[in-house]
């Protein structure tokens, strides 16, 4: 089965429902290089999706999210929970290339076939990375994962798409951040279900924990059932014992959880998931079948000369294009 | 630039001449004027280059301070440098016969090295470790293993340097004062080294069996010990040789190695010694690369640079304290695999540089390292470079030949004004240890060994055979290949697992619990584990012991759990 | 076991300080250490000055290897021809940028590869055999001689040698303006160490200033001689010996030239001189910049030239063959690797590095190419090359530079008294301290006084094996035979005639080398070219020194 | 439409932790617009190839530098084929013999570069090879 060779969807599809691991990494990667192909399979593997825990976790590089996750994994396992992680790095987008290390940092369960851990790049085109993510997800939980973490860089709007597709979101933050969190005050509300105060030990986490408390009791609302928990670890430490916070980490991702589903919440969730995902399939398949439509006609260079002419702007052309398109395509 | 292929040299003699690569080849010139370090040289220097020098005071005569022109007045006229050879080849017992090897052929002292597991502080019968005894230096599981590897080398006569740097320098130290007790010499009396600098060795992937509190814990424990029983052992040699070889620049390595040494200077000054008592037995690890010139300034630059922060920062009053004592090891990632012979070209100008620097003890490369561990006839003719330099060149005459050269003399200064630079730059991290544990020095040692490649990549440094004159692939390597008998690591496995069944355990878990209780008090720990030592405690038993009592895991890999619960 | 014989460690004395020489190999008294008191005498800007200015101590140019890296030249010499042209390509291939030629014995002794004195010596010990014009045009056969310069190692048969050269380059169009070459052509050596020559000193030095203006004359970027202290030092000179001899000899050139009308600033630019990188690192250094000094001042100074490139001394190096050992071969490398440095640093303008199975064979592909390589090291990754004379204002290499100058100085005052180098030669003079100093080398040696490490101490019973290289050994038969083939196809009256007019222009004071072209066009061989002076010029037999 | 990614794992084995040789690569790589995942030190065959599984790989990249390659490469080729692998590049770097080579090679490694080796002639060798062999 070689990456050159050709892929039958229904045999990937069926492998993956077997827990095959190859065949899900493969479709995986279909999905990460946007292949035809890819859809057909989707359709096969979507209905054994919906019913994993997700979590998402975002923050700063260098803020020790993989080391947390690691912890996660390790909690999760004794639980005796399938593990799946998408560690997904938008970063150096320019030269195409990326260096993935997450890998690192999850060593202690890299002989466990209970964790299944898949890294991705950027690729150079992020808002793709958002839709592949989605994809990914739905992969994981269909090969039998019953927790999925996914991981992400930093908070900007692109991240958020990204680790929408959670039922709870981590925001992992560092003391000494102070200036950063006020100024995304707003995206932390937005976001974060649970806020992780990483490296505790380091000089002023105590006064970044009061502001961090300060702004989620600001900020709340009463209505909305759920507040923003802010829980202090300590990670990344070379003695065992020096490792603080995880339990109270597992726990409120568990409280969390029980309240979208004693809430019904989690239904809610789980529509948002799904709009979400439509949106980005919309823009994919839309851009892909009209724009790249365009192309063989040689209707697109018509277009853009004119434009360049000054006869027409953007606006228009695309006006223009999605009326007849959808004219023709809804009346057949 | 273009540079043409080379092909197999034995192939096609009757080639047509290319005239145009010739001429290309004719005019020749550098295309870069940097030092291997990346600065620039200027076309030529001359007495305006040293305008506004101080002679007495920045250069001064070789043995006075600051001693930028060496630390002996009369240099090797006072006794060549010493001549080392590692060895360590996966049992004791062979490794004992080609320490002999090469007493018999003119080394004048022993260095023996660690392998992985030994350096990591497991013992032969750990899961990890049964693949790797020996690979790579001599394993030591225990004291009837330090016998052996001693057998009849006369401990007062031979100055031995213990090649272990990781935390495992502790366990090393107290075998070897176990086994030399136990043959009756005054431990006050033995001359040798020790290399114990585990806060570096975090960096040459032994980061689990080196967290850093427990590294200025048990290498100062060795440096302590030392000071008050073994006033003639060099208790630490810290390796900016091992930095040098991440792919830092010359004042990166005397930056960071200075900035690694304060750390256990700092250690022992809170224990309650002074300066005066333990610096005279420091010592250092250096590296000398291909860039000759360079080198020697390096080199002079840290002298002046050591004596500076012991007399002004650290108060020291005894010169001795003052005189930076170093051992070189020729550069090890300088040699490639192609064209292996060229290496003893460059081992022979990098040992030469060392000398002409004013080395104590010089360790070179043997030329086949780029592909296995040294062969007897590597080791041989890296010893016979020495001997070369040392009896036929003439270049042991004077001290400090170089001295007063304009070029020398500026590019001393240059060195030391960029390293006092870098280590200000760590300063304003927070100190070497901040820089340390914030993993800021990680960053930096990648960042600068990108560096590396991408000036070969580039060519912005040409090396021989990789990015120019480059022929086809060797077969073959030219002297002969090194291999690490089976039988030695089976038998090392063995011997451990047999020993473990035969001990008193009493005995051995009372000295393990004292053990324990001494380091939990914050007392020194050597005197315990020599205890424990001679009830046949093992490597991983004494350390793994001590790292329970810091927080970590009896078993830095973290399969194992102790056997004394 | 070995090690109990070693020192007591508590004295921490080495046993072998001590046994080595704290003299140079000169002979001088080195003192344990130099500093600024020790240049007190010197003053900076008449007695050092800068590199590429008066009196060039520092260098000949100003930005010495940033212009120009140095001719990296090996030994191009390999039995006939046709075989030394395939080892000529191939040497350039792998980086050489110019070649060396040696001459095989016969060649040397001025006899043809026929002359049963000659039998089994054609082609061997790294030479090649030259008879004929015709194997002077295999030797250079697609060789573009205006861009590679072919050194010839030749001295007594220079002017045929050269005869030879300059009728191939003629026919092949060559513009002789820009022809680029080396004669060593250094006949007063010949009797002071190598002892290889034909005629009388009188008549070989007529003939050595016949190439010499016949050069200047007719192929400017021609250096018709190479100034060699290599093979006085082979023979035992120490190194300031070398460095005396040799000038003293340079400086009987010039007095030659000017004492037969030659302009000093018309012929000087083009005396070049040939130095060996002997083991002593510094005292080697100092040679080369002691020697660029005294011959700069002595140029201006005594024989008035005006032209700075009269000033300037430009020299070859070679490792030095002597100082390898037939023992653990592998040591030469190091040696090799050393005095290489020590060139480059004394800023040398070619190199020649010796292969290091050279002591027991010629070079092997294998060695051939590690001594190569060696020269591309020091260039490409020592950072020796990157800025002029890296040593100079060094207490020690200045002060040796200056003791240098001063002991060569004595030696001038000797060779002075005894009334020049060719009334030295005939008195014996320099073949007896040349003899005196090996004699007490040897002595050093065989004493233990001075280390050579794997002869006199650290010595190994077993040797590793080396592969040797064997030349084909076939070729002398057809050597010969095409040499006889040669000689019978010729014009038998012309190459009579040619012969007359040969011994005719020998006899007067008329230069030969327009004479000799036109015989070697004609077929003469070298060997009958000097059979054809010397019955004019006489043989020469050295009385015996002792 | 993405682009197709060259996909490459890049660790050390074992408890020899000269790791610098193999995040250069790493770097290199990533700059030369693959997409890298470094393993770090201390991993095992098994490891290594459940990594090299997971993430698609289109090539195994190993260190070696104490003599541990005759050990650990027998291990790694008999785990890929374990697990249907055959078609990944593997491929060593570090310190070995050149005698070594051929049996490296007959045991399963398709290329190997030492020190010495530039980077631009390990990205020609990967964008040459990749999905080539055994297919």
């Amino acid at each position: 089965m070689g990456r050159s060779n050709p892929v039958n969807p229904d045999e990937l599809a069926a492998g993956l429902l077997k827990g095959d691991r190859r065949a899900v990494a493969r479709m995986i990667t279909l999905v990460e290089d946007q292949d035809e192909r890819a859809n057909e399979m989707m359709k096969l593997v979507f209905p054994h999706t919906g019913r994993s825990m997700i979590i998402g976790i975002t923050g700063a590089g260098g803020s020790g999210k993989s080391t947390l996750i690691d912890h996660l994994i390790g909690r999760f396992r004794r639980m005796d929970k399938r593990v799946g992680v998408v560690a997904v790095d938008p970063s150096s987008p320019f030269s195409g290339g990326a260096l993935l290390g997450d890998r690192v940092r999850f060593q202690s369960h890299s002989l466990d076939e209970g964790v299944y851990i898949r890294s991705m790049g950027a690729r150079g085109y992020l808002g793709g990375l958002a839709r592949a993510t989605t994809d990914v997800v739905r992969i994981m939980e269909a090969m039998g994962n019953e927790v999925i973490i996914i991981e992400t860089l930093g908070a900007g709007q692109d991240e958020i798409d990204i680790i929408h597709v959670a039922q709870t979101c981590l925001l992992v933050l560092t003391p000494g951040m102070g200036d950063d969190i006020q100024a995304m005050k707003a995206g932390i509300m937005e976001i974060a279900d649970v806020i992780v105060l990483n490296k505790f030990d380091l000089d002023g986490a105590g006064q970044c924990l009061r502001s961090l408390e300060t702004i989620i009791h600001t900020g709340m609302s009463e209505d909305k059932g759920w507040a923003p928990r802010v829980v202090p670890t300590i990670a990344c430490a070379a003695k065992s014992s020096d490792v603080h916070g995880v339990d109270e980490l597992v726990q409120s991702i568990m409280d969390h959880q029980a309240y979208l589903h004693r809430s019904k919440k989690i239904e809610e969730v789980r529509a948002e998931r799904i709009e979400q995902e439509l949106g980005l399939v919309f823009k994919d398949e839309v851009e892909k079948v009209v724009f790249a439509g365009l192309k063989g006609t040689g209707k697109k260079r018509k277009y853009i000369e004119s434009i360049r002419a000054g006869k027409n702007d953007p606006y228009s052309v695309v006006e223009e294009v999605l009326s007849t398109f959808l004219k023709e395509e809804i009346l057949e | 630039m273009t540079r043409k292929k080379v092909s197999a040299i034995q192939a096609q003699e009757n080639r047509e001449i290319n005239w145009d690569d010739y001429l290309q080849a004719y005019y020749e010139k550098p295309t870069s004027f940097r030092t291997w370090s990346g600065y620039e040289t200027k076309e030529l220097y001359t007495p305006e280059d040293r305008d506004g020098e101080n002679y007495r005071e920045n250069i001064g005569e070789a043995g006075q301070y600051p001693f930028t022109r060496g630390i002996h007045r009369n240099m090797f006229r006072g006794r060549y440098w010493t001549r080392r050879e590692v060895v360590g080849l996966g049992s004791p017992a062979d490794t004992h016969e080609r320490a002999a090897y090469c007493f018999k052929n003119g080394g004048t002292g022993l260095n023996t090295i660690a392998d992985v597991t030994y350096e990591m502080g497991l013992d032969p019968d750990h899961p990890w470790a049964q693949q790797e005894v020996g690979l790579t230096g001599v394993n030591i599981a225990h004291l009837q293993d330090m016998e052996t590897l001693v057998g009849d080398i006369p401990l007062d006569k031979v100055s031995w340097s213990l090649i272990t740097a990781s935390t495992a320098a502790a366990p090393t130290m107290a075998q070897y004062v176990a086994v030399a007790r136990n043959k009756g010499y005054d431990i006050s009396r033995l001359r040798g080294s020790v290399q114990n600098d585990p806060i570096h060795f975090r960096y040459c992937g032994f980061r689990p069996a080196c967290p850093l509190d427990l590294s200025i814990k048990l290498g100062s424990d060795v440096m302590e010990f030392c000071t008050r029983e073994m006033p003639k052992w060099y208790y630490t040699t810290v390796n900016m040789y091992d930095l040098r070889e991440q792919g830092l620049t010359a004042p990166q390595e005397i930056a960071y190695g200075l900035g690694i040494a304060m750390c256990y200077i700092d250690e022992l000054i809170r224990r309650g010694l002074h300066i005066d008592d333990f610096a005279p037995r420091f010592t250092f690890y250096v590296s000398c690369h291909i860039d000759i010139l360079e080198e020697i300034a390096k080199i002079r630059a840290a002298r002046r640079m050591w004596a500076k922060l012991m007399k002004d920062k650290y108060g020291a009053k005894d010169h001795r304290s003052m005189q930076f004592r170093f051992a070189v090891h020729t550069a090890g990632c300088s040699l490639i695999p192609q064209q292996p012979l060229n290496n003893l070209v460059r081992i022979a100008y990098e040992a030469l540089a060392a000398v002409l620097a004013g080395v104590q003890s010089l360790h070179c490369c043997s030329y086949d390292e780029p592909m296995c561990l040294p062969t007897e006839k590597g080791h041989l003719q890296a010893l016979r470079t020495q001997q070369i330099i040392a009896y036929e060149t003439g270049v042991t005459n004077v001290a400090d030949p170089l001295g007063g050269s304009y070029y020398i003399e500026s590019l001393t200064d240059k060195m030391e004004e960029e390293a006092l630079k870098f280590m200000k730059e760590v300063e304003d991290v927070g100190g070497m240890e901040e820089a340390i544990r914030a993993e800021w020095l990680d960053r930096r040692f990648e960042q600068e060994a990108v560096k590396r490649q991408k000036e070969l990549d580039q060519m912005e440094k040409l090396v021989v055979g990789v990015n120019i004159f480059t022929d086809e692939p060797e077969k073959t390597t030219p002297l002969g290949v090194q291999r690490i008998s089976n039988i030695s690591t089976k038998s090392q496995i063995e011997g451990v697992r047999k020993l473990k069944m035969s001990r008193d355990m009493n005995k051995l878990r009372e000295a393990i619990n004292k053990l324990r209780d001494t380091a939990a008090e914050g007392r020194n720990t050597i005197p315990a584990m020599i205890e424990a030592t001679q009830t046949l405690a093992t490597t991983s038993e004494l350390l793994g012991t001590v790292r329970e009592v810091f927080g970590y895991s009896y078993d830095p890999m973290n399969i194992i759990e102790s056997p004394f619960k | 076991m070995a090690y109990q014989d070693k020192r007591d460690a508590k004295t921490s004395s080495d046993p072998f300080v001590g046994l080595t020489p704290l003299k140079n190999m000169s002979g001088f008294e080195i003192k344990p250490f130099y500093g600024p008191e020790d240049l007190a005498g010197l003053d900076l800007d008449r007695d050092i000055g800068l590199p590429g200015d008066f009196p060039f101590v520092r260098g000949v140019y100003p930005t010495m290897y940033r212009g120009r890296q140095w001719t990296i030249r090996q030994l191009g010499s390999l039995g006939p021809p046709d075989q030394a042209n395939r080892r000529i390509r191939q040497l350039v291939d792998m980086g050489a940028t110019g070649i060396s030629v040696c001459l095989d014995m016969p060649t040397i002794m001025g006899r043809d590869s026929d002359d049963p004195l000659a039998e089994g010596e054609v082609g061997r010990c790294g030479g090649v055999a030259i008879d004929t014009v015709q194997d002077m045009r295999d030797l250079v056969a697609g060789i573009d001689l205006q861009k590679i310069s072919i050194n010839f190692v030749s001295n007594s048969q220079s002017a045929v040698i050269l005869a030879m050269f300059y009728a191939v380059a003629e026919e092949r169009g060559a513009r002789r303006e820009l022809l680029s070459g080396t004669l060593q052509n250094d006949i007063l050596k010949e009797y002071q160490a190598q002892k290889s020559y034909y005629f009388p000193p009188g008549p070989s030095l007529r003939l050595t200033m016949d190439t010499i203006s016949f050069s200047i004359k007719n192929l400017p970027r021609f250096n018709p001689i190479s100034i060699s202290g290599y093979q006085l030092a082979s023979a035992g000179a120490n190194p300031v010996q070398e460095l005396a001899f040799t000038l003293a000899n340079g400086f009987t050139y010039v007095e030659e030239g000017i004492k037969a009308g030659m302009d000093v600033d018309d012929f000087a630019p083009r005396l070049s001189f040939f130095f060996k990188a002997h083991n002593d690192f510094f005292e080697n250094v100092a040679k080369f910049r002691a020697a660029r000094r005294i011959w700069a001042r002595t140029l201006k100074d005594k024989f008035g030239a005006k032209n700075p490139a009269s000033w300037r001394l430009r020299v070859h190096t070679q490792t030095s063959g002597s100082s390898l050992t037939a023992q653990q071969m592998e040591n030469n490398i190091i040696r090799a690797t050393i005095q290489a440095l020590s060139a480059v640093m004394a800023g040398t303008q070619s190199l020649h590095t010796n292969s290091f199975n050279e002591a027991l064979s010629i070079p092997t592909p294998l060695s051939e190419r590690l001594a190569l390589r060696t020269q591309q090291i020091i260039a490409h990754e020592s950072g020796a090359a990157w800025t002029a004379d890296p040593l100079g204002g060094s207490y020690y290499v200045e002060t040796l530079t200056h003791r240098m100058e001063e002991e060569t100085q004595k030696y001038f005052r000797i060779i002075e008294k005894l009334g020049g180098v060719v009334a030295g030669i005939e008195r014996g003079y320099f073949q007896k301290e040349i003899a005196d100093s090996a004699f007490r080398y040897q002595q050093e040696v065989e004493k233990g006084e001075r280390v050579i490490v794997g002869l006199n101490r650290y010595t190994e019973e077993g040797e590793t094996e080396i592969e040797l290289r064997e030349i084909d050994s076939d070729f002398e038969p057809h050597k010969i035979a095409a040499l006889k083939e040669f000689k019978a196809r010729r014009d038998q009256d012309l190459l009579r005639s040619k012969g007359e007019e040969l011994r005719a222009v020998c006899r007067t004071e008329e230069n030969v080398m327009p004479t000799l072209v036109s015989a070697v066009q004609a077929g003469m061989t070298l060997g009958e070219a000097v059979d054809h002076m010397r019955a004019v010029f006489g043989a020469y037999r050295e009385q015996a020194i002792f | 439409m993405a682009k197709k990614k060259i996909k490459v794992i890049i660790s050390k084995v074992g408890l020899d932790g000269h790791d610098r040789g193999a995040k250069v690569v790493a770097s290199l790589l990533k700059e030369a617009g693959m997409e890298v995942v470094y393993l770090g030190m201390y991993q095992t065959p098994q490891s290594i190839v459940k990594a090299a599984l997971e993430e698609d790989a289109d090539v195994i990249g190993v260190s070696y530098l104490s003599g541990e390659h005759l050990v650990f490469t027998p291990l790694i080729v008999e785990e890929m084929k374990k697990h249907g692998l055959e078609d990944v590049l593997l491929i060593a770097g570090g310190s070995f013999p050149p005698e070594d080579i051929p049996s490296m090679k007959a045991l399963g490694i398709n290329e190997v570069f030492r020190g010495g080796s530039l980077t631009g002639e390990i990205v020609k060798y990967i964008e040459e090879n990749i999905g080539g062999q055994g297919a």
